[in-house]
């Protein structure tokens, strides 16, 4: 079972960030601290650097600390189980962020307490799906993945390749990682374009990429939007701004203002309410319908 | 003084091609094989725009590599570049956004953020320098003291976040064109050239490369070796800043967390690749040249036959070992 | 190294005594101001999660000593990893021995191009880095590959023996076999020789070639080790992992008073120097735990630079000090 | 037969170093190997130890035909060798030194002890006290080529080959080691001895090898080769006699002084040294192995700093921080050391010539390349540099010619002072005797001259004054009427005995 947690006036809490190179990334991060700082909690931050062993260890660190819960957004499925464990074994709830574990390993309700977020794969495919109705005869794809071996790119890309394929009358002529990265977007894109002249979507795993490829089509003497659609995840302010401009066609968004519903999950089970194994985050949907009217809105 | 010509035999005339010529043909060989493969496997490679794309995306690599071509020629190594290409990307935007103080003249705004970075890296760069010279720590150690610190302190300046902008006077040294070349290319040109002309023509090439050759024989023939490793490492972190500038102005956006992310491995590689001696004592601007164009041509190669990252890779490394070696060969016959 | 510490005779004397000493404090430092910071649990974990980076640091001690260097650890490790959790259904001996046969694959490689080829160590492990965190992603196709945990596999990185941690055991006893080799047989004097120049080893009748090949091995069958560690320790092979281990690995031998110029070096040290960094992340955490500062990341790495600023001057200094060198 | 070499050829990069050179002897011979500077005798050593590869020839060593593929087949085939440059690992202390690549062990584990003793045991019979367990780099050249002797001749090996050993020894030293080498000689060991040194070589070698230009010219026992034979054939043309140096006119004492040292001292090496030097004349600068002539001129040269007593340029009281600063006050120094204080390996003739005269050689930081080939050209004829090109790397170079060029570095810059420690370090006899020449002519046109040297012959010959160091302090100055031999040896043994 879950360990249990008692209801306090103030808490310790860790939160264990996987990294803080990306504005998602530092967006999650603040809205953490606010919330824990709005509420008067202590939080014990670490940030993993992008090491899944790291993180592990910052998780040991705040167990040897003593925190009453741990947040734990963990930087991948299967290498992050020895912390959880750890942390049940110490009687500290565990409540995962972002990303899940592998649930062959560690399941909610009984390893951890539960997992607030929203489904990568499931990201891939609202895409694939709105492309599939909006393509107006557009078919040749090019892929921007993110950093190769990270579990959105991997789940990014599952959910968009099997929902467009399952489409038909799609290709993907070429898929290639630009690591999340507006600079390292924008070079693929126009190493790809180049190759490719007869691509016209392209599928960024995030708003940096689509950023960037928005440029590459642009020093290529094409116009994004029309020549060319763009297609991204995340829905960060700029993004949604490039959407009502028309540059970018769609956008999903994966927002990452945590803070309140994980804290609020955690009030709720120190109340000692029964959490459901998954508290979704559900996220919107960006496009030329709705993106001048939502943009004060996005994060 | 007079000295009189007593010698008897008249010196043996040599018939070898010199050093040099031999390694740059390596590279230069590495680089044709590729064109040739490219032009032969990979769709829509004979044009302008392809000419463009990889030029443009090979000149910051270039700019860094150049500075890195001094240090390595000293014997040292810089590994801060990336970090320092990280922090002139942060600060040029704080300057022409107003973030940092208001200046009302916006020509003059974008001045400073011109110059101003690139004397807070030149000023990094003198500090590497100060580490490798006064304080005798190895350059490796030294330079990665600022590869760790200072992309953190790019981060901790705009505390992580992204910094975008849209300055057309700013970011006319990567979106201009100069009698129809792109700026960021003429840049590079003219800083290799630059680099080149220095090494190969002026005393301070000269003592550079003794420096690396010899240290204690440079010091006794009156050479002033700490003040030429300050400067190259202060020559280091310039262009580092230059090409820091160069990188945010064509993203329209700065990120301290990614500029310059890896660039010091790809500039060191360019340097090798260009059959300059990681031991110093030599310097081959042009070699850098190539040995960068190789490394771009390879990564374009890659991408563009929709070779997967992780087999990219692989391929890379072998490429970059067998371009090394066959320059390495062609010096050595 | 003790009688060495006590009477110092070299620069290199002082600069071991300087990372014990800096270790001490820090570890002082820490007992004082926080609570649990010495308990058995957080040095047992941090020991844990350290014994990978003692690995990788031996090796890399005796690659150093030689005058070169490797930068391929990491992602020999990674790949290591990836090929243990494919091996460990077959029980914790395979995955091992599996893990650390692609790591000595690696190392050879490593080795053979450098001596055979006659590429720079900075250049060919280079490479060899790119290659093995390629082959890494293309083995486990870009994901972290589960290991079994049917057989004892785990044990390896997640299990106690007497108390202490097994990855710490396997880091101890291969230390011990390194301070053993280096300096109490005649091939670790030959390592030390050949740092000194490969010329003059050579000219003294040396096999440098076979000596620079063998530490590179070592090095890559010490990240296999490593790697191996890694996929028990957290139930997976990481293809992504490692990134950075090598600069870590490079830091920690030259905080323990090692060259980079090669011919000397001490392998106890060197152990000194990765705890001493390693403590430096536990210490930040726990700082941060505190509440007086929240340390963002990026604080973070601007201390950890700051710290290994500060330990390579006072080392700088420390040695500058001793008896002066005559040539 | 013992070794027999047999038409050995050799060229680097198109040059030929060797061209069917040969040499034969028998057990317990001690043969010289003299010639030229660049003859090519370290090239035969090195390609008969397999450091080189051969281009063409036969070599049979104990009766059997052998081609060494690297040092370490040579050595376990049972030849020693102690190479031109001393080859020793620096970091490494004396002991394990002596010992590398032949460990004393005991169950297999390094026995530290027994090599410590070994090692002490064996400088005791070189008459050398010192801690063995230090790094050599921390002992002088002489203490480093003494422990280089003492490994090769431990080695017990069948053929024991010195190329020029006694460079940096005294005289005390070189009578050790001939003793030793008679004793090895006597138990039927060959020696091959290569050295500059006529008197030496006599006074050892039973039978001697002459090289010219990669070729062998002549063969010989040494008895029946007078002198003035053996010179002719290693030079191919008679030698202009020693003697004919000729000294400065006699009014020197009311020259102007140009460098004066009263009481200086840096460290504990140099305590307390008076010192000068005219216009025009060449101050000699004698002292025992250790005695703290060369760390004079590092004070002198701005290498050390002067920390007791005054130094004065032209009446003007000075003290440097830097070489640079020595140097722009027209100072230059040829070093002892040429490989780790000389020359730069990888660039070539020309660039090494002129490091110090570039701020000279630059017009708005461009290095003015049309006079530098001139002054180049002119001192590569001027000291008969045996070289390719001056564009050839100087690293290739034979030790005696890298030795000039580095006398052309400093002559180039028109010095005002110049110290020359050890100067003919490896120099063959015609050039040697040149290079005094030289000196003294640049002399005769002002140029003072600090000249540190161990060969007593040649200090005597070519100086006009000498001072004499002991541990670190002057203790003599001989005047040129009162130089003799014998009074030298008086005061340089002063406060030793
Ligand atoms: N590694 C090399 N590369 C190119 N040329 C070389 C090399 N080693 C020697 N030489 C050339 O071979 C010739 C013979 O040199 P060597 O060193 O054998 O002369 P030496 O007789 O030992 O002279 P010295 O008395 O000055 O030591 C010289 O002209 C030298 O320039
Ligand atoms: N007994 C000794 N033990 C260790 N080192 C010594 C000893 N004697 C002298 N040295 C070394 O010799 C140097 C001082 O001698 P220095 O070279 O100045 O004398 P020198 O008379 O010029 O001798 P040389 O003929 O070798 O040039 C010092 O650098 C010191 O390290
Ligand atoms: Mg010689
Ligand atoms: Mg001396």
């Amino acid at each position: 079972e879950v360990p249990a947690l008692k209801q306090k006036q103030t808490y310790k809490v860790g939160f264990a960030q996987t990294e803080s190179n990306n504005p998602w990334r530092i967006a999650q991060t603040d809205s953490m601290k606010a919330e824990a700082a709005k509420l008067g909690y202590q939080l014990v931050y670490t940030d993993a650097a992008g090491s899944a062993a790291k993180q592990v260890a910052d998780v040991n660190s705040m167990i040897a600390q003593g925190v009453d819960v741990i947040f734990l957004a963990p930087r991948e499925e299967k290498p992050l189980i020895p912390a959880v464990m750890a942390a049940k074994k110490a009687g500290i709830p565990v409540i995962l962020l972002d990303r899940s574990v592998d649930p062959k390993l560690a399941k909610p309700g009984q390893d951890y307490l539960t997992f607030i977020g929203s489904d990568f794969v499931k990201e891939g495919q609202r895409m694939a799906e709105w492309l599939a109705k909006n393509a107006n005869g557009k078919s040749k794809i090019i892929e921007l993945e993110g950093t190769t071996g990270s579990s959105p790119a991997n789940d990014r890309k599952k959910g968009f390749d099997e929902a467009i394929k399952a489409a038909g009358n799609f290709q993907i002529v070429a898929s290639q990682s630009g690591d999340f990265a507006r600079d390292k977007g924008r070079q693929v894109a126009e190493a790809l374009l180049q190759a490719h002249p007869d691509a016209d979507i392209i599928y960024a795993h995030n708003d940096e990429m689509a950023i960037g490829a928005i440029s590459a089509i642009e020093a290529a003497g094409k116009v994004p939007g029309k020549d060319i659609m763009v297609l991204s995840i995340d829905g960060g302010k700029e993004a949604v701004g490039l959407v009502a401009e028309g540059k970018i066609a769609a956008v999903v968004e994966c927002n990452p203002r945590f803070g309140p519903k994980a804290f609020e999950t955690m009030a709720r089970y120190a109340k000692g309410e029964k959490i459901e194994p998954w508290v979704i985050n559900d996220d919107k949907f960006y496009d030329s319908t709705n993106a001048k009217a939502e943009l004060p809105n996005a994060y | 003084m007079t000295i009189t010509d007593t010698s008897s035999a008249a010196p043996t005339v040599r018939k070898l091609s010199s050093l040099q010529l031999a390694s740059r043909y390596g590279t230069m060989l590495a680089l044709l094989l590729l064109i040739l493969f490219n032009l032969a496997m990979t769709p829509n490679f004979l044009s302008w725009q392809t000419v463009n794309v990889n030029l443009t995306q090979v000149a910051a690599i270039v700019i860094v590599a150049t500075g890195m071509t001094l240090v390595i020629a000293t014997g040292g190594i810089d590994l801060s570049v990336g970090s320092l290409m990280a922090i002139s990307g942060a600060v040029a935007p704080m300057i022409f956004l107003d973030t940092l103080v208001p200046i009302a003249d916006p020509v003059l705004a974008v001045a400073l953020a011109f110059v101003l970075p690139i004397l807070v890296t030149m000023a990094f760069g003198w500090f590497n320098g100060m580490l490798v010279t006064r304080y005798a720590i190895q350059p490796i150690v030294a330079t990665l003291v600022l590869f760790i610190a200072g992309r953190g302190i790019a981060q901790v300046i705009t505390n992580g976040n992204l910094q975008v902008f849209k300055n057309p006077g700013f970011q006319f040294i990567a979106m201009g064109q100069i009698a129809g070349i792109p700026a960021q290319v003429a840049l590079m040109l003219v800083v290799a050239a630059a680099a080149f002309a220095v090494m190969r023509y002026t005393m301070f090439g000269r003592q550079v490369l003794a420096v690396g050759g010899n240290e204690k024989a440079a010091r006794l023939a009156g050479i002033p070796v700490r003040r030429i490793k300050i400067l190259v490492y202060v020559i280091s972190g310039a262009l580092a800043g230059l090409a820091g500038l160069v990188v945010v102005a064509r993203n329209s956006a700065s990120d301290a967390n990614l500029v310059g992310l890896g660039m010091e491995l790809d500039a060191i590689a360019a340097v090798a690749v260009g059959g300059s001696l990681l031991s110093g004592g030599r310097a081959n601007i042009i070699g850098t040249l190539l040995g960068a164009l190789v490394i771009q041509l390879v990564r374009y190669t890659l991408l563009a036959n929709g070779v997967p990252d992780a087999a990219a890779l692989v391929v890379k490394a072998g490429l970059i070992v067998l371009a090394v070696y066959v320059q390495q060969r062609a010096d050595r016959s | 190294m003790f009688s060495a510490l006590l009477r110092p005779k070299s620069a290199g004397d002082l600069a071991r005594l300087g990372v014990l000493l800096a270790l001490a404090a820090l570890i002082l430092f820490g007992a004082l101001r926080y609570d649990n910071f010495i308990s058995p649990f957080n040095i047992l974990s941090c020991l844990r999660y350290n014994s990978m980076f003692a690995l990788i640091a031996l090796g890399m001690c005796f690659v150093i000593i030689t005058g070169g260097i490797d930068l391929s650890v990491g992602g020999v490790a990674a790949l290591a990893s990836v090929v243990s959790a494919f091996a460990s259904p077959y029980g914790w001996a395979a995955g091992m021995a599996a893990g650390m046969a692609a790591g000595l694959a690696f190392g050879l490689l490593n080795g053979f191009m450098i001596t055979g080829m006659r590429i720079q160590p900075f250049i060919a492990t280079l490479a060899a880095m790119l290659a093995s965190y390629g082959l890494a992603l293309l083995l486990a196709d870009n994901q972290s590959v589960s290991v079994s945990y049917d057989t004892a596999f785990t044990m390896i990185g997640q299990e106690d023996l007497l108390g202490f941690p097994i990855p710490a055991w396997i880091a101890l006893f291969a230390f011990v076999i390194g301070w053993v080799f280096l300096e109490r047989l005649p091939a670790g004097r030959h390592v030390l020789a050949v740092g000194d120049g490969e010329a003059t080893a050579l000219l003294m009748g040396l096999k440098v070639r076979r000596i620079v090949f063998f530490v590179y091995a070592a090095s890559g069958l010490l990240a296999g080790l490593a790697g191996t560690i890694l996929a028990a320790q957290f139930g997976a092979g990481q293809p992504t992992e490692g990134v950075g281990w090598e600069l870590f690995a490079i830091a920690s031998v030259v905080v323990g008073g090692t060259l980079l110029t090669g011919g000397a070096g001490s392998v106890g040290a060197t152990l000194a120097g990765v705890l001493l960094l390693g403590m430096v992340f536990n210490v930040l955490n726990f700082e941060n735990g505190l509440g007086w500062i929240s340390l963002s990341a990026y604080w973070q790495s601007v201390i950890r630079g700051l710290f290994l600023l500060v330990v390579v001057i006072l080392q700088a200094r420390i040695s500058a000090r001793s008896p002066r060198e005559a040539s | 037969m013992l070794l027999s070499i047999q038409n050995l050829s050799k060229s680097f990069a198109g040059v030929a170093a060797l061209r069917g050179a040969s040499l034969e002897m028998a057990d317990g011979e001690i043969m010289a190997l003299v010639g030229q500077n660049g003859a090519g005798k370290s090239t035969l050593i090195k390609i008969l130890t397999g450091a080189y590869r051969l281009d063409e020839g036969q070599i049979s060593f104990a009766g059997r035909d052998v081609s060494f593929s690297s040092p370490a087949e040579s050595q376990k085939a049972g030849i020693a060798t102690i190479y031109q440059e001393i080859n020793l690992a620096a970091q490494r202390s004396v002991a394990e030194n002596i010992y590398l690549g032949r460990e004393p062990r005991r169950f297999g584990f390094l026995d530290h002890r027994g090599m410590r003793e070994g090692a002490r045991q064996v400088l005791q019979d070189f008459k050398l006290d010192i801690d063995v367990t230090r790094p050599v780099a921390h002992f002088n050249a002489a203490t480093r080529q003494m422990v280089a002797i003492a490994r090769s001749v431990t080695q017990q090996a069948k053929l024991l080959i010195m190329d020029e050993p006694t460079s940096s020894l005294d005289e005390r030293e070189v009578a050790v080691l001939f003793e030793t080498i008679r004793t090895l000689k006597r138990s039927g060991v060959g020696v091959i001895f290569i050295g500059h040194r006529l008197d030496e070589l006599y006074a050892l070698c039973n039978r001697v090898t002459i090289m010219r230009d990669g070729q062998t010219v002549a063969v010989g026992a040494m008895g029946d080769m007078p002198k003035m034979e053996l010179v002719r054939h290693m030079l191919g043309r008679e030698l202009a006699a020693f003697e004919a140096l000729g000294k400065s006119a006699d009014q020197q004492a009311e020259r102007p002084l140009r460098l004066e040292l009263q009481g200086a001292g840096s460290g504990l090496r140099v305590r307390n040294v008076d010192l000068t030097v005219r216009e025009g004349e060449i101050s000699g600068l004698a002292g025992l192995l250790g005695s703290g002539r060369s760390e004079t001129a590092r004070i002198i040269f701005g290498m050390d700093r002067l920390e007791r007593g005054t130094m004065r340029m032209s009446g003007a009281g000075r003290t440097y921080d830097e070489p640079a600063e020595a140097i722009a006050d027209g100072i230059g120094l040829v070093s002892e050391d040429r490989k780790v204080d000389g020359i730069v390996p990888d660039m070539s003739i020309r660039e090494n010539m002129t490091l110090a005269l570039l701020p000279k050689l630059r017009r708005a930081g461009i290095v003015d390349r049309a006079r530098e080939d001139e002054i180049v050209q002119r001192f590569i004829k001027a000291l008969r540099i045996k070289c390719a090109s001056a564009d050839q790397p100087i690293k290739e170079l034979s030790g005696g010619n890298q030795q000039k060029v580095l006398l052309a570095r400093w002559l180039c810059t028109d010095p005002k002072v110049l110290i020359v420690d050890e100067p003919t370090r490896g120099i063959d006899i015609g050039a040697k005797s040149e290079i005094l020449k030289l000196l003294r002519s640049l002399a005769d046109e002002g140029l003072s001259v600090l000249m540190i040297s161990s060969e007593l012959e040649e200090l005597l010959a070519a100086a006009d004054r000498i001072t004499v160091l002991s541990d670190g302090a002057s203790v003599a100055v001989l005047p040129r009427q009162a130089m003799s031999e014998k009074a030298l040896l008086a005061a340089m043994a002063h406060q030793v005995d």
